[in-house]
């Protein structure tokens, strides 16, 4: 979380971006120069299925605000399946989390091929002006964290 | 003996309240009793004892000793003691006011801690009296007498009034500092229910329980005793007897890096747990044979072999409650004291 | 029943079926009771009770006892064979060595329940039809046996036995207790509501991790809590995301897995319903991925190590439900 | 607050690295003195005392002081890399600043029973760190005890702990007796080759010895039993136990064998105390 | 102590525009373990390459930091100046700031800002890379062929021609597949037995090609390089070494009821069989089904024999059983093919109620040789010659119900042109009539054929559907269509009605996918490891696709697409050992719980199983069931790293703590 000059929350965004589609997608908006929030840290993995729960969670506690993660469409997995688990764990995991009173919004699944830069670029700017509104991260915070 | 009605408790509690913090027992949603921050109109629980102990207000399950700052090859560390406030817990049982003359015993000993020291030197414990034990008491069995409970001012209640008596200068300091809405009480009455009580404790199912087969000259042969595997057997290994215990006071102490600086923190840690003496070099006790064998051996004869013959069990009852498995210190005191 | 169990025991234990039995061994008072292993008549006609009190699963101390010399016999009451079966699929016991006979239970008593009624000094517990009468040092009470009846035990999902190699009595069958009634009551609350709900109750956690160790799909060599390296080693929670922490991930680990046994909610000190943590990843199984019962067989593929190409979308979560 | 706390570390800035063996390095701190000069000790000590250091983040770890007391200039501590704390311990460079509180535990009875004594010090690799720093307080008052010999084994000649200090004073003392042997044949020994334990039983020393023993548990219970064998009595055999110490002031409830407390009664111990205590090393 | 080295690419201005690199370049060089920290015009030109290089020598750097453009574009540039640099390749990791940062922010100091975050993330993670060293593994120099159609006689003609051996597996009694059934083939008219059956000898007189006629694969273990299949050899009654094909059993088999499967049930055979005159191999097989002997039940029995008695070199076996051949292989081509669906839920074409209403495949049949009449075009149902043709095209394909298939069938329009040429050509005197959605030509010279059907021989394209298909009492067929761009409604009054029906992938094929672990689309085409890249390889190593298995295709791509699997196999099979991807899955067996968990979401079968001996910590022994990764197959998904609770599976490059480093210092 950091908050700039005119006092607007900036909510810190981890995205977790599988090597294939999502990074190449994401590449790709940078390649057509589409903005989107310098909020947005892009974590590369193989696949969206490498993400581990625990690493959202860790996000959180280390002071991110939304966590989303980018996957290659189903069906279009360079592993063929890895995806359809994501979407299986990351469907429970987000039921969890709201379950336990979490802001919904701060979590989200999206895939993003490696032709889709503009929909990379679209989503990232909607997804910070999703976790924008919900304001700084309370209710899955380690306050040891908390940046003073 | 100075006295309070029972239906002025509240204000005695405000009066308090407004000078310190005070934690009372006060019953949860669940029925259980647990120590809370007393707000005005808080009841006090009715419940013989808390769910979990008093030890929590001076052995917290984790506590910031220190933290530090890294830059480079640079280390920074940073003291971030502060003196304590002052503080009250009522209420406390006589077994949970034994307890901390054992948790003294292993943290006012040289090298003194500071931090459990801190809330000692600013926490005045008010006990009160029990009137009706429950048939896993066995605070007897360690020469305690709930109807005179230690701490630094103690409580009795008949039924209708609130009788208070210091034990100590911290204690009288607490009378004092309320007395404005104390009277002095005829204890008739009192004397009664203490007597009442007496007949009770002897009822008990535990009463007949004892420490004779115990203490620090029987350490081989229990040590050596051959029921320690049936008695373990079933053990789970979980900290639930530990946590709940008034007189456990294992800790570990980890780093916690918060990104921006490194808090080292004390948290509490259990014997029974696999990981507890797991070092570098190995790990010392490898099975929970030797793990449930070191904390009730602890309890019962090393702490007693180092502390002039005090056992380090206040018979509370807790752990008999709240073991999953009811595995308890009872049920190995009478295993192992057949010979 | 308890007659028929030791009988049954000492049979089996005398013509070398097995070498050992696993049990439950009676207590200090009238309800607590420790499973205990048993080897012999002698032990059995001194300690072994099978009543309204011996609910612990014995199904985990398998994992270990399986893997002994010869073979063991376990009693097994409905919910805990499915305990089994789950532990068999994921290769952590080893079936050919248990004998399974299953016995009949009609719902356990949770001695807690009574004492929450103020009921102290209990000396006796018995059964008179629907009444509950107790004896205690300070005189006779009563309650109804409903109001005493174990949480698992009145949110009971089958009285069937899914793997046996004999029965005592008859098997029944799957029933249906409404047993997500209270996960949906949470779902229909406001975001906020949950949250106030969850940190009231997770802020008593004490992590004593009793819930993980007597969980019967907890039997990792080394649980990720337990190990520095996995990143979320922890031994006491810190502050609320460390309490939070615990319980999702530990949630996550078993979800699908999970036999609802109800075994963390009984066991916990602090009276935290955890139990709701993992219905609600079974409820939403259920509905999302189809109905599945983990423990119900040995071979059908766990849900999360399964996958359809037309599953719902993680945003199913932001469509459903009340916000 | 302004009471001092044991468990508030000092500060120790590392000055110098000495690599002993592959996986041995001996790492001198020295302190940071007010004017903000690195010099001197962080603390004094006893022979057998240790130390607690750590890396903030990495963790907390005991490790015997190496250095003799007699030595003021700073501390020394050999290091076996074994652990997530001893890598990074391995991995520091010249200036790294580490924390360090102690000194904890008791310490070889130098100025007591081994007064005046003939001494026999028994080492196995790392086993030697301790022992160390006894050996070099007896050199430093050389006038207060008898005849001196060191027995040290390990693996191979590589694995040999401060071996150029056995070479270069040790071994030219007057009254020192260096028995060295390693487990097997090497190119470039012509010492003795033999484990620890019989090469003591060959040597046969006198039993007016007083021994101070540490190196692994197995070459301890071996050399223990060609001890007694010898003629020795479980009364003069001194060893130390830092291993088992976690917390070092004798609350976190770990190191206890029996009723004793390693990081408090111990970690020196004479036989016949441990004797006493139950079968749980 | 780590010794990092971090780079920071200006990218000319690409990344300097917008980014602060000094600044960058800065703040990194405060970070724990970095030693030196510097920027440059071009990171990735030689200039650059060599300052890498330079300085993992001169810092003895342990690991390597380049901020720069997104690892897709030079991580593996870098790579090999840090390998030439004697740094393993793997203890470099790119902080992508152009993609990523420079070109998609505008204000220097928030994309400094990030730049810094991503460089941090970068070196964090730098600090738990470990050196990867590529493991390699010994490739058996023997390819499986799974199909023996045109697809795989191609595939298995040019791996032997490369030189190695291939074992070619065909479930029916000859190879041959589909092509053998085909009359002619478009867009030439060449005889497809003229040109294929060449090929089938070919196949069977190559030294290095060995033909499990009649057979299938009943198992495969193993990996890319290293496959074990078990070929089942189904029994058929024949010593195959003793038979001279020369079908004296066949005439002297008294069961002639037997429908002739090679001609799709249009005429019978004998029980005992030869599928058609060119079989490869010739070899009599006996139908069990419909044999006299074997019918019975009791082989021993003295019933029939005849084919026995008939055989002069004794090759008749009646107590034959299935023989299992185990063989060890280096690459597997999956030819399993195609077959037209069945027509059973097609009611309206009235396929199952009128003989006359028959397949595309059954017109080739009828049209063939070698087929029912001898090459004359004749009514099944009355033998007589049909004057008005009615083909409906799309039968079952581009359907959007679940009757049929979804996608098009791909060679129905040119072969239904082929057709119709063919009947107008022979039989001028035939009207014929094509009912169509789209006419698909793209293809060298199909446009040109298929106009001159059209334009040449007078073919009736109508576009638009066949609603219903009604025999009547007077043997004609009434069809009753739409015509779309005259927007009437038709009644033809035909003889016959031929129906271009859909293809699909042969029944075989799915259990084979799960057999090989490989995947498959949802209408069980194999899926190619990539669509436009990789097309002819399954996303599983080792395993290629050849033919219509990966989709519909005509037989020139069939051709082609059987030869580029050939050559991918060739590839493999020239290697003496394959280097593996080191970014691989491992297990610590110390913590594996057994469970199994990770198996099952694998989705290359990298994972089995094992008991193994350890030692526990309190000292005894005991037996433990634990995960092993085979590093040749893992492709390091990640998957089984979530699905393992007990976290003893991690991932090589992406490990858990790698991961939460980053998270970490993205969190800072």
């Amino acid at each position: 979380m950091q908050v700039n000059e005119n006092k607007e929350f900036q909510p810190l965004i981890v995205a977790f971006c599988c090597n294939w589609c999502s990074y190449a997608g994401a590449d790709l908006s940078g390649t057509n120069r589409l903005n989107y929030p310098t909020n947005v840290k892009i974590i590369r993995v193989p696949c969206s299925c490498r993400v581990n729960p625990m690493f959202i969670l860790r996000a959180f506690q280390k002071g991110a605000d939304g966590v989303i993660l980018c996957g290659c469409h189903p069906g279009d997995c360079h592993y063929t399946s890895g995806n359809y688990f994501t979407r299986r764990r990351m469907t429970l995991l987000f039921s969890m989390l709201d379950f336990l009173g979490i802001e919904r919004d701060r979590t989200r699944v999206e895939w993003v091929s490696a032709a889709e830069g503009a929909k990379f670029a679209a989503t990232m700017n909607e997804f910070t002006e999703a976790v924008k509104k919900l304001g700084p991260n309370r209710r899955l915070e380690d306050l040891r964290c908390r940046k003073q | 003996m100075l006295k309070i009605s029972l239906e002025n408790l509240g204000k005695l509690f405000d009066a308090v309240a407004e000078k310190q913090t005070l934690y009372i027992p006060t019953d949860r949603e669940d029925g259980a009793a647990e120590y809370r921050k007393y707000e005005s109109g808080m009841k006090l629980s009715k419940n013989l004892n808390t769910l979990r102990s008093a030890k929590d207000f001076f052995f917290p399950q984790t506590e910031n000793l220190a933290d530090f700052k890294m830059e480079g090859k640079k280390i920074e560390v940073i003291d971030i003691r502060e003196e304590s406030e002052d503080f009250v817990v009522f209420g406390v049982r006589a077994c949970d006011a034994r307890s901390f003359t054992i948790l003294d015993k292993v943290f006012l000993s040289e090298p003194v801690d500071s931090y459990y020291k801190n809330r000692r030197d600013h926490g005045t414990i008010v006990t009160m009296a029990c009137t009706k034990p429950a048939e896993t008491c066995f605070c007897g069995t360690f020469g305690i007498d709930p109807t005179a409970p230690e701490g630094d001012a103690a409580c009795w209640s008949d039924g209708e009034n609130l009788f208070i008596q210091a034990n100590n200068e911290k204690g009288q300091a607490f009378i004092d500092s309320v007395v404005a809405l104390l009277e002095d009480g005829d204890t008739a009455k009192l004397d009664e229910v203490k007597v009442k009580t007496k007949e009770i404790l002897g009822k008990l199912p535990l009463a007949n329980l004892s420490t004779e087969a115990f203490g620090g000259d029987t350490l081989m042969e229990h040590f050596k005793s051959e029921k320690w595997a049936e008695l373990s057997e079933s053990c789970l290994g979980c900290g639930t007897c530990t946590f709940v215990c008034p007189t456990c006071q294992c800790y570990d102490i980890k780093d916690f890096n918060t990104g921006h600086e490194i808090k080292r923190f004390r948290c509490w840690d259990s014997c029974m747990y696999s990981d507890f003496t797991k070092m570098a070099h190995g790990n010392i006790r490898n099975s929970q044979l030797e793990r449930f064998r070191q904390r009730f051996m602890h309890k019962l004869v090393y702490f007693p072999s180092n502390n002039n013959g005090e056992f380090g069990c206040v018979g509370c009852g807790r752990c008999l409650s709240k073991c999953p498995i009811s595995m308890n210190i009872v049920k190995v005191m009478k295993a192992l004291e057949v010979k | 029943m308890q007659e028929a169990i030791i009988s049954k025991a000492k049979q089996l234990l005398a013509d070398g079926t097995v070498n050992r039995v696993i049990g439950w061994k009676k207590g200090e008072f009238a309800y607590d009771i420790t499973p205990a292993i048993f080897e012999s008549a002698e032990e059995i006609d001194a300690d072994f009770v099978y009543d309204d009190f011996t609910s612990a699963n014995v199904s985990k101390y398998l994992v270990k006892e399986s893997k002994k010399e010869g073979k063991v016999l376990a009693f097994l009451k409905p919910c805990d064979t499915y305990s089994l079966n789950q532990l068999t699929k994921e290769h952590r016991v080893k079936r050919e060595n248990i004998y399974v006979v299953g016995i009949p239970s009609d719902g356990k008593l949770d001695a807690e329940k009574i004492k929450a009624k103020g009921i102290t000094g209990i000396t006796g517990v018995e059964k008179d039809g629907d009444t509950l009468k107790i004896s205690t040092i300070y005189g006779e009470e009563t309650m109804p046996v409903a109001e005493a009846m174990s949480n698992k035990c009145l949110s009971c999902k089958s009285k069937k036995h899914v793997t046996y190699d004999e029965l005592i009595g008859e098997d029944g069958e799957v029933i249906d207790s409404n047993r997500f009634g209270m996960v949906e009551e949470l779902e229909n609350m406001t975001s906020q509501e949950r949250y106030d709900f969850w940190r009231n109750e997770l802020s008593k956690c004490i992590r004593c991790n009793a819930c993980r160790n007597v969980c019967p799909a907890c039997t990792c060599e080394n649980c990720v809590f337990d190990n520095p390296d996995s990143g979320v080693q922890n031994k006491a929670a810190a502050d609320s995301f460390e309490e939070n922490m615990f319980h999702i991930i530990r949630a996550f680990h078993v979800a699908g897995r999970c036999t609802d046994c109800g075994e963390c909610s009984r066991v916990c000190p602090q009276n935290i319903p955890l139990h709701l943590l993992n219905r609600k990843f079974i409820k939403d199984i259920n509905s999302l991925y189809g109905e599945y019962q983990a423990g119900a067989d040995t071979t059908s593929r766990a849900p999360l190590n399964d996958y359809t190409q037309d599953d719902c979308e993680a945003s199913i979560v932001h469509e459903r439900g009340v916000e | 607050m302004n009471t001092n706390d044991t468990l508030i570390p000092h500060i120790g800035v590392v000055t110098d690295i000495r690599i002993d063996t592959p996986d041995v390095k001996t790492f001198r701190v020295n302190a940071i003195q007010a004017d903000g000069t690195v010099s001197g000790k962080v603390f004094e000590h006893m022979p057998g005392q240790c130390a607690m250091l750590s890396i903030p983040g990495v963790g907390e770890g005991m490790f015997s002081i190496t250095s003799s007391p007699t030595n003021k200039d700073f501390m020394e501590f050999s290091i076996k890399k074994c652990g997530c704390l001893t890598s990074w311990l391995h991995a520091m460079e010249l200036g790294q600043q580490i924390t360090i509180r102690g000194p904890y535990g008791n310490n070889f009875p130098v100025e007591t029973e081994l007064k005046g004594k003939d001494l026999l010090f028994i080492a196995g690799g790392i086993g030697l760190a301790p022992l160390r720093s006894v050996i070099n307080y007896v050199r430093d008052n050389r006038a207060n005890y008898g005849d001196v010999q060191i027995v040290y084994g390990s693996r191979s000649k590589d694995d040999l702990v401060d071996y150029q200090e056995i070479l270069d004073e040790w071994m030219k003392d007057d009254g020192i007796t260096v028995n060295l042997t390693i487990d097997r044949e090497q190119e470039g020994w012509d010492g003795h080759v033999g484990f620890v334990p019989n090469y003591v039983k060959e040597l046969n020393p006198s039993l007016s010895k007083t021994v101070l023993i540490c190196g692994p548990p197995i070459m301890i219970k071996f050399t223990l039993a060609g001890l007694k064998e010898l003629g020795f009595t479980e009364t003069q055999v001194y060893t130390t136990m830092e291993l088992r110490m976690k917390c070092a002031v004798g609350k976190c409830g770990r190191c206890n064998i029996g009723d004793k407390y390693v990081c408090k009664d111990g970690p020196v111990f004479r036989f016949d105390q441990l004797d006493e205590l139950p079968d749980e090393y | 102590m780590q010794r990092i080295g971090v780079f920071v690419c200006h990218c000319g201005t690409n990344i300097a525009a917008t980014v602060d690199v000094k600044a960058v370049a800065e703040a990194l060089s405060h970070e724990p373990g970095v030693v030196i920290s510097q920027e440059y015009q071009y990171m990735c030109s030689e200039a650059g390459q060599n300052l890498v290089k330079d300085a993992i020598k001169e810092y003895g750097l342990t690991g390597v930091v380049v901020c720069s453009c997104s690892p897709r574009m030079h991580e593996n540039t870098f790579r090999k100046a840090a390998a030439a640099a004697g740094l393993n390749p793997y203890l470099v990791e790119i902080a992508n700031i152009r993609e990523q940062c420079s070109w998609i922010h505008k204000e220097i100091a928030t994309a400094t800002e990030k730049a810094v975050i991503l460089g941090k993330a970068a070196v964090a993670k730098v600090h738990l890379n470990t050196p990867l060293t590529a493991g390699e593994s010994p490739v058996a120099k023997r390819a499986l062929v799974i199909g023996g159609g045109i697809a795989g006689i191609q595939t298995a003609l040019d791996i032997a021609e490369a030189g190695f051996e291939v074992d070619i597996v065909e479930k029916e009694a000859t190879i041959g597949g589909k092509m053998a059934q085909i009359d002619k083939t478009f867009p030439t008219l060449d005889c497809a037995a003229c040109i294929l059956t060449p090929k089938m000898v070919e196949a069977s007189q190559n030294e290095k090609i060995t033909i499990h006629s009649y057979s299938e694969v009943s198992a495969v273990k193993g990996f890319v390089g290293n496959f074990t299949a078990t070929i089942k050899k189904k029994k058929r009654f024949v010593d195959e070494t003793k038979c001279t094909g020369c079908g004296l059993c066949t005439e002297a088999c008294p069961m002639k009821k037997v429908p002739n499967a090679f001609n799709l049930g249009l005429n019978n055979r004998s029980a005992i069989y030869i599928p058609f005159a060119q079989a490869v191999p010739k070899v009599a097989t006996i139908d069990p089904n419909y044999c006299l002997k074997l019918r019975k039940g009791d082989v021993n029995d003295k019933v029939c024999g005849k084919c026995a008695e008939a055989c002069t070199v004794g090759a008749i076996n009646y107590h034959q059983q299935d023989e299992y051949i185990e063989q060890k292989y280096g690459a597997i081509v999956v030819a399993t093919g195609f077959n037209p669906i069945k027509l059973d839920k097609y009611d309206e074409f009235a396929y199952n109620q009128c003989p006359d209403v028959v397949t595309s495949l059954e017109l080739e049949r009828l049209m063939n040789a070698a087929g029912p009449n001898g090459g004359t075009l004749l009514r099944p149902s009355d033998k007589t010659h049909p004057h008005k043709i009615v083909f409906v095209q799309c039968v079952g394909s581009r359907c959007d119900d679940s009757k049929g298939k979804p996608y098009c069938s791909k060679i129905c329009c040119m072969y239904t042109a082929k057709h119709a040429m063919l009947i107008r050509e022979k039989y001028p005197d035939t009207e014929v009539y094509v009912f169509y959605i789209d006419v698909r030509t793209p293809g060298k010279n199909f446009d040109e054929f298929y106009r001159r059907a059209v334009e040449q021989y007078n073919v009736h394209y109508i576009k638009g559907m066949v609603g219903k298909v009604t025999p009547k009492a007077d043997g004609t067929i009434d069809v009753q269509a739409s015509d779309l761009l005259s927007n009437e409604q038709l009644h033809i009054d035909a003889d016959m009605v031929v129906l271009a029906t859909a293809i699909e992938p042969d029944q075989t094929a799915r259990p084979l996918a799960t057999m090989l672990t490989t995947q498959m689309d949802t209408n069980d085409f194999f899926t190619e490891a990539h669509a436009k890249l990789r097309p002819v390889e399954s996303a599983t190593a080792g395993i290629f696709l050849s033919g219509a298995c990966q989709g519909p295709k005509d037989i020139p791509e069939t051709v082609a697409q059987a030869s580029a699997a050939a050559s991918k196999a060739i590839g493999l099979l020239v290697k003496d050992s394959i280097t593996c991807n080191p970014c691989v899955a491992h297990s610590n067996e110390l913590m594996c719980n057994g469970c199994s968990a990770c198996e099952k979401v694998c989705p290359y079968g990298a994972i089995t199983y094992q008991d193994k001996e350890f030692r526990m910590p309190d000292r005894t022994i005991a037996i433990r069931r634990v995960a092993g990764v085979n590093p040749a197959v893992c492709q390091g998904c990640g998957a089984c790293t979530v699905a393992c609770p007990s976290g003893a599976m991690d991932l090589n490059g992406f490990s858990n703590s790698q991961i939460m480093a980053e998270v970490d210092a993205i969190c800072k």
